[in-house]
């Protein structure tokens, strides 16, 4: 039985040991040598461009994050994310004003992420494959829209504001809203029923049904935030770029669930923590902003993407088995303070041992 | 100390309409082929033209190699995200040898994209079955190291077909009896691991595999072997599929079979393999190959929008699936019908 | 270092002009180049970086080529601001898009960095100079001769375009057909259809396969992409098609001999992206060195090029395309 | 494999295991275990829960490896360092979970791994569903070889373990509580088969919770408490109560509680019933039950009785909302409940405790703490948000008021032991202080002092006025805890007994169907479906 007592903090030696910890170590890691080590890497003006290279990856991680702990997946963000843009494009270019197109491109993102909760919902379809399916249609819809053509003459307020800092300092204009958005996130899935329901439909949908938690709805939910969250950096990217086009934000889910899954979140769903992830994140696009610095090269970028990911896991596996290899190799003493029973080789009756501390 | 006695089996009949089920499920995705060939011949003749068909054969065979290895990955419950740049990295290996060594015979350079594609496998294999890296994550990891890989070799040369033997070239068109060489290649691969996984013991335990791991272990299979020949397996069809992709295309640069992954895990999807492993067949992700490039060769065709075309191809993997599951449900509900009738 | 502010009041000022000419200055030495491409490993943009990269050793500065390895805007834009934190003096630059890059590249040249965009443009006002390989007009007409020259002037063509986004493509299309409508020397000519092959081999040899299929009477393709040219040539090849179907458009020498030798191509043009990138580098270190500003008329001497004089919008027009056939195909390589 | 050695009691042991200990982080789980299996005995294994038996099997089984102490076989010491060794061993093992592959048929999941080959390494898929479907006959369990074991009651898969187990034909076979899902004519069949294998010279070590059962089998027990040896004798030489003793370490309480027992506060007769707290009408759901009702009042307890798979189960599901029904009205207090949403039946005060605890009633990766409070997460949130301690605080009581064995209330709950995991489905819906409580074997896999413990609690909810129904595979449980018993066949309610009439014989009758009991019946046949 337990001796803790409640006054402590019972949970934050665990914490530490755990992956996303060491994300987190290791990102203050990568983030110190770098600006040590590569010229131009600790500036400011270099962490405006990081910080506004991170967005739209950061932003869409956030309900990536739920989604797989969840037990499901979204691939179709990225494409969400085009033919919102695309879409806010054609609105634009039909004379539109932006205060009207954004809260619509939100919307219409929404309803594409429903569009994806509804099939993997209530007709029960595995999200990878539903999410591959909707990946090549929102794309082709949105060359469907735009075509060849892309729309570029957004208003220069707003896209000055996209690329802009804070006061005209080194901090961009982007920053508030997103640390509002990690904030609510990282409360929803820590600190709220929601967030335990999401945890435990992670692990064992059944039994979350079985507590009475409507799993079908809130996986529902979480499509249709990812969606409106993919509208939002629709929005941002357009405006970022100042150019809406089909293309926008190709191949970026990829990027996405590698930052999630870097930063600690279970691709069988039920663990992981948005620490983690935004750790993930910072950790792969610091990265490639130090190593573009330091002039190596896009394949070597590549490459080291990859092995991070691998290693990100097989690591603490690799550590963990050799661990317990050791272990068995010099035998521990007695786990506890009662002294072994005597070596007796046959199978007769022996001295009842000693109780065990702690037994209620 | 319990109640006694148990109620009649009430199962039999439901078995023999389970199969019946299953045989329909590939006769759907079947119905569903004829009806585009159909329409697509219905709108242009030349469709069915013996070069119209030959060309299909030809682009199946590579989504159907994939698919097969593709397979027996996602029956053991794991994927390979992988195998389109393993594709790129053999497919520029053996350009690369071929080009370098002009007199090398063809089936040694093959030999070469082979062992490249075993090589990549094994690194997946046991990262993931040694490692215990959730095949995901591994092989997404292993889809930038094994392109950056092809990148970081190629840098931005390009091997053209003049750089290649004529002998290799024509491998990549020849056939036999006026069938592409590539598609028998792809079909005799298809039979070998359809027989494997139906018929072997090691196929079967990837099944076993893929249904429940744990219960695996408790059973004594040896997994992380089982996991390794999957993905062994799986790198190397990816490996003869670059060898194909050369002779094929011919021109072979950093960026061949860009994106296939996705194509080929929708065509195993689509064909009725359960994503979440334990389930499904090799024939049924042929078929699903099969769908996938009659859809891509039927829109141009059809003279659908080059800019709908994308559009429509997902909007039909997702009819599929979601058609797929209906018919399941379907079923589901007609077995408890059936059973209803016992309850007197 | 520094801040961010300075070019956001600069970044409504006229693009170039503010400074003089002096047409009579020397080249400056020391120089730190870089070309950024649309991609990394594009064999036609290392032609151009060979030449590029030649003539920056001949005026002995410095010079990289880096950039990302897909082909967007997005991953471009890092690598703009990339350079120009580390105050590269002269950034050669292959648009993936027109306008994305705009804001990064005022903020660059707020920063003393001079920007010369090649093959594909960026926004005037966002550019010093644009070096383009051909007037598009003249691309454009001289792919409508040689294939009403090949089809006998009459017939159905379709074309194999790059992605769909590609800004010179559909200038070059847009030429054709505008010329299609208006010349009667093309009256009996009928563009049937445009794929977009995405620069990718396969998807490019798919969509021939297409255009094939769907158009029984086709007559020619055109394909302004050497990706797409090679794809549809290889195709044509192993087809019934061949000969029957002419194929013409943009491509390089090295990948076209073998179907130039065995007739499946009769001819096709383009420009030595080697010189193309001599030149971008020349036009790059005269706005470095004061010689030119980028306004129209200006006049600057590119080596061995010769002389060049900026036309309107600060473009610089490297000169016609060449045509290669089987007479003259052997006396290039790249 | 079977050696054909008489059973001989002074043979050395076919296998055994030597002072082995294992720990699981701070949890130890063996201190210092020993046993040893002899050729043609049947040896019991008894413990509390948590006691480590599984833990001990699992070392034997090669799935754990121990910290200390050697396995021997035939007298030399032998390392097992995978299941594959132990079974080469000639060892097949049960485990207390089954674990069978859903998509594979039952004939391969019998076979798997060792499937029966012809020509070419081929599977001969005729031989191997024949010898799987003679196994299961000879367990007397007309199951479809055919059939994939996805949808197979959790009777059945123990059947399909077991016939795999059997038809390994091994020098040792090791049972982990085999029959804790089994109905009596099985448990025989079971018993037959296991006698035939130990006549042959097979060791056999079995565990249960059951004393019956291990004085049926069994010629000798070894006793474990808290992973550690207690005591190995012949069955003929102890009796139950000094087994119990053994195994708590203390004089055993009352092992089964009776409601008109002197210890419990408020015995029946004494506070006649309140309202009608839970009412069921025509409940039906195609091809499952049909037109199911009745009703609990507060402060009944109502057993629901019946065969394995005849539907109680479903029933208890169909109220709760998780699974979906066709037709029928089901009322809490007088509130009628939606179908299909358990959120609401929650709400109005209903909660049920699933019967297999780790697919229904626990999420197995999550701590001790998340499981106990997941149902109970928006009571204990203050504006909308779970901080500060009181999940950890409620958790806490629970656990302790059900004398819960965990090492942190942060280990995954699935580390605990089957009983523990139990308890913490228990705590995680008594704490939801319903007004009506579905319990759906609630004591399965419970060692004897746990049980009645959980009885008592029952009990003692009753007598508070809680509505209880109670789905028992057990007939004693049934007959001493319930005012009233309800009871099940093929789908439909046929009996219902007040307490006075019901008999175990009565009940089975019922169950079986082999003839109408007397008294008042609800057996008539009622109209049609209502869909
Ligand atoms: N994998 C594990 N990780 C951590 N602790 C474990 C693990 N397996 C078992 N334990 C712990 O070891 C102890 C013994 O568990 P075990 O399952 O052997 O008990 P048991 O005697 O089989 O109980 P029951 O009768 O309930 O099945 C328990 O305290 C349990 O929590
Ligand atoms: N998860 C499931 N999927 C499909 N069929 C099931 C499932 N669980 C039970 N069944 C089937 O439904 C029928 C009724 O089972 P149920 O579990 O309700 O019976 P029960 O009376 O509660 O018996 P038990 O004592 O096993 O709990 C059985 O024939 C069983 O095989
Ligand atoms: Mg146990
Ligand atoms: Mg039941």
């Amino acid at each position: 039985m337990s001796t803790e007592n409640a006054a402590r903090w019972p949970r934050l030696p665990r914490r530490l040991a755990g992956w996303d910890a060491a994300v987190v170590a290791l990102t203050v890691l990568t983030l110190l040598v770098a600006s040590g080590a590569v010229d131009e890497f600790g500036t400011t003006r270099n962490a405006t461009f990081l910080i506004l290279d991170l967005a739209p990856v950061l932003l869409l991680a956030l309900p990536m994050t739920l989604i797989v702990v969840s037990g499901e997946i979204d691939l179709s963000v990225a494409s969400t994310v085009g033919l919102t843009s695309a879409l806010m494009g054609e609105l634009w270019a039909g004379g539109l004003p932006l205060e009207t197109i954004v809260p619509l491109a939100v919307l219409a993102g929404a309803v594409l992420g429903a569009f994806n909760g509804l099939l993997v919902t209530v007709l029960g379809l595995p999200s990878l494959a539903v999410t591959i399916g909707t990946l090549a249609l929102y794309r082709g819809l949105a060359y469907v829209l735009l075509g060849d053509t892309a729309v570029a003459d957004f208003a220069r307020d707003y896209t000055r504001w996209a690329n802009g800092s804070l006061g005209g300092g080194w901090v961009p204009n982007v920053v508030p809203p997103i640390l509002l958005l990690v904030v609510a996130f990282a409360l929803a899935l820590h600190a709220t029923p929601v967030g335990r329901a999401i945890f435990a439909m992670g692990a064992n949908d059944t039994a979350a049904a079985f507590a009475g938690i409507p799993v079908e709805r809130t996986k529902f939910l979480l499509y249709v935030v990812s969606g409106a969250v993919a509208g939002l950096v629709g929005v941002y990217w357009t405006l970022r770029y100042s150019t809406a086009r089909a293309d926008n934000a190709e191949g970026l889910e990829l990027t996405v669930v590698a930052a999630v899954l870097l930063g600690g979140v279970s691709i069988y769903g039920g663990r992981g923590t948005l620490l983690g992830v935004v750790a993930g994140v910072v950790l792969l696009t610091s990265l490639q902003n130090a190593l573009r610095l330091a002039k190596v090269s896009a394949d070597a970028l590549t490459v080291i993407t990859g092995t991070l990911l691998i290693l990100s896991v097989l690591l603490p596996n690799v550590s963990a088995a050799l661990g317990a290899r050791l272990r068995r190799r010099t035998p521990a003493p007695p786990p506890s303070p009662s002294p072994p029973t005597p070596a007796a080789r046959t199978a007769v009756p022996l001295p009842e041992p000693t109780r065990r501390d702690g037994r209620p | 100390m319990t109640v006694a006695g148990r109620p009649p089996e009430r199962e039999r009949g439901g078995a023999a309409l389970l199969d019946a089920v299953l045989r329909f499920r590939a006769l759907g995705l079947l119905v569903a082929l004829v009806l585009l060939v159909a329409v697509t011949w219905l709108a242009n003749s030349r469709f069915l033209s013996a070069q119209s068909i030959r060309d299909i054969l030809l682009a199946t065979a590579l989504t159907l190699l994939l698919a097969c290895g593709m397979t027996m990955v996602v029956v053991g419950r794991g994927i390979d995200l992988s195998v389109a740049s393993v594709l790129g990295l053999s497919a520029f290996g053996t350009a690369t040898v071929l080009a370098d060594h002009p007199g090398l015979p063809v089936p040694l350079a093959a030999l070469v994209g082979l062992a490249i594609g075993a090589a990549c496998g094994t690194v997946n294999g046991l990262v993931i079955a040694y490692g215990r890296v959730p095949a995901l994550v591994a092989t997404l990891g292993t889809l930038y190291v094994f392109r950056g890989l092809v990148y970081f070799l190629a840098g931005g040369s390009r091997i053209s077909a003049g750089e290649l033997p004529r002998g290799f070239l024509d491998f990549g068109t020849a056939r036999v009896l006026g069938v592409p060489w590539l598609f028998l290649i792809a079909v005799a691969v298809l039979l070998a691991v359809g027989e494997f996984l139906r018929r072997h013991r090691a196929g079967r335990d990837l099944y076993a595999i893929g249904s429940h791991e744990e219960a695996a272990r408790l059973a004594g299979l040896p997994i992380p072997s089982r996991l390794l020949l999957a993905y062994v397996v799986s790198g190397t069809l990816a490996g003869l599929g670059g060898v194909l992709y050369a002779a094929r295309y011919g021109t072979v640069d950093a960026s061949a079979g860009y994106g296939m992954e996705l194509d080929i895990v929708a065509a195993v999807v689509v064909g009725g393999v359960a994503i979440f492993g334990g389930s499904g067949s090799v024939y049924g992700a042929a078929l699903g190959a099969l769908l996938l490039t009659v859809i891509n060769n039927a829109l141009p065709v059809l003279g659908v929008d080059p800019f709908w075309q994308r559009a429509v191809v997902g909007a039909l993997i997702i009819a599929a699936i979601a058609l797929d599951r209906l018919v399941a449900l379907r079923v589901a509900a007609s077995l408890r019908g059936r059973d209803d009738a016992h309850v007197h | 270092g520094g801040t961010t502010r300075d070019s956001e009041e600069e970044r409504d000022d006229a693009p170039a002009g503010d400074a003089t000419a002096d047409p009579d200055a020397a080249y400056a030495t020391d120089l730190s180049v870089a070309m950024l491409p649309k991609s990394v490993n594009n064999p036609y943009f290392e032609a151009s970086s060979e030449g590029a990269e030649r003539v920056v050793d001949e005026l002995a500065g410095s010079y990289e080529y880096t950039g990302p390895s897909d082909a967007s805007a997005s991953s471009q834009l890092s690598y703009v601001n990339t350079l120009s934190q580390q105050a590269t003096d002269v950034v050669l630059l292959s648009a993936n898009d027109p306008n994305a890059l705009c804001s990064a590249l005022e903020q660059a040249r707020a920063l003393e960095t001079t920007v010369v965009t090649f093959d594909s443009d960026v926004a005037p006002e966002c550019r010093d100079v644009f070096v383009s390989q051909v007037d598009g007009a003249e691309v454009g007409g001289a792919l409508l001769e040689m294939t009403a020259e090949q089809i006998g002037g009459e017939g159905e063509i379709a074309i194999l375009s790059a992605t769909a986004n590609a800004t010179n493509q559909n200038a070059w299309i847009d030429t054709m057909e505008a010329e299609l409508a208006e010349n009667p020397d093309y009256a009996d000519i009928e563009l049937v259809a445009v794929a977009y092959g995405d620069d990718e081999d396969e998807k490019s040899f798919r969509e021939t396969q297409g255009l094939l299929a769907a158009h029984p009477d086709l007559a020619a393709i055109v394909s302004p992409t050497t990706v797409g040219i090679a794809a549809a040539a290889r195709y044509l090849q192993g087809s019934e098609y061949r000969g029957e179907v002419a194929l013409t458009g943009l491509g390089t020498p090295n990948q076209m001999r073998e179907f130039v030798a065995d007739g499946t191509v009769t001819e096709f043009a383009l420009w030595d992206p080697t010189a193309l990138g001599e030149l971008a580098a020349y036009a790059g270190a005269a706005v470095a060195s004061g010689i030119i500003t980028g306004a129209e008329g200006e006049t600057f001497t590119a080596g061995e090029l010769g002389e060049y004089t900026v036309g309107p919008d600060g473009v610089v027009t490297l000169g016609p395309p060449t045509r290669f056939n089987a007479d003259n195909i052997d006396d290039y390589d790249f | 494999m079977a050696a054909s050695r008489p059973a001989d009691p002074d043979d050395a042991p076919v296998v055994a295991l030597r002072d082995v200990w294992k720990s699981f982080g701070a949890v130890a789980a063996l201190r210092g275990a020993h046993l040893a299996l002899r050729a043609g005995e049947a040896h019991a294994l008894v413990g509390e829960n948590g006691a480590g038996k599984s833990t001990l099997i699992r070392v034997l089984a090669g799935v754990h490896r121990p910290d200390r102490g050697v396995v021997e076989l035939d007298g030399a010491p032998v390392e097992f360092r995978n299941p594959q060794d132990a079974r080469a061993a000639g060892l097949a093992v049960i485990h207390q979970e089954p674990g069978l592959f859903p998509d594979l048929t039952v004939a391969e999941n019998v076979f798997v791994g060792r499937q029966p080959r012809g020509r070419f390494g081929r599977i001969d898929e005729r031989a191997m569903r024949a010898e799987a479907g003679a196994v299961l006959a000879r367990l007397g369990v007309p199951l479809d070889p055919r059939r994939p074991a996805r949808g197979l009651s959790i009777a059945d898969q123990q059947i399909v373990e077991i016939a795999k187990a059997v038809s390994l034909k091994a020098r040792v076979l090791v049972m982990d509580e085999p029959t804790a899902a089994l109905s009596g004519p099985e448990v025989e069949r079971l018993f037959s088969v296991v006698e035939a294998l130990r006549a042959q010279g097979a060791a056999v070590l079995f565990v249960s919770h059951r004393f019956a059962e291990v004085t049926a089998l069994c010629q000798r027990v070894t006793v474990l408490r808290d992973g550690a040896h207690v005591s190995t004798a012949p069955l003929a030489e102890t009796t139950v109560d000094r087994l119990v003793e053994q195994m708590v370490g203390r004089e055993p309480d009352a092992l089964l509680v009776r409601r008109d027992s002197p210890d419990v506060p408020d015995a029946p007769g004494q506070h006649p019933p309140g309202a009608p707290a839970l009412e069921v009408k025509g409940l039906s759901r195609a091809g499952v039950y049909r037109d199911v009702g009745f009703e609990v009042r507060a402060g009944e307890i109502v057993a629901l009785a019946g065969l394995v798979g005849a539907g109680r189960s479903e029933v208890a599901r169909g109220i709760f909302g998780v699974d979906p029904r066709d037709g029928g009205t089901v009322t809490v207090a007088g509130r009628v409940l939606p179908p299909g949403r358990p959120r609401a039946a929650m709400a109005a005060g209903l909660a049920l405790v699933p019967e297999d605890r780790r697919q229904q009633g626990l999420v197995l990766a999550l701590s001790v703490q998340r499981n106990a409070t997941l149902p109970r997460a928006r009571q204990l949130s203050r504006f909308g948000f779970l901080v500060g301690g009181a999940e950890r605080r409620a958790a806490r009581e629970w656990a302790e008021r059900l004398r819960t064995r965990y090492g942190d209330l942060d280990d995954p709950v699935g580390t605990l032991s089957g009983g523990n995991q139990q308890k913490v489905v228990l705590a995680k819906w008594l704490a939801t202080g319903p007004r009506v409580l579905i319990v759906d074997e609630p004591t399965r896999g419970i060692d004897i002092g746990t049980k009645a413990e959980v009885h008592r609690l029952i009990a003692q909810l009753a007598a508070d006025g809680v509505a209880i129904l109670l789905i028992s595979s057990e007939l004693p449980e049934v007959l001493g805890m319930a005012d009233r018993v309800l009871v099940m066949r093929e789908g439909r309610l046929v009996a219902e007994l007040p307490r006075a009439e019901a008999t175990e014989e009565r009940v089975i009758r019922a169950a079986t169907g082999h003839e109408t009991p007397a008294g008042p019946s609800r057996a008539a046949p009622r109209g049609e479906v209502t869909a």
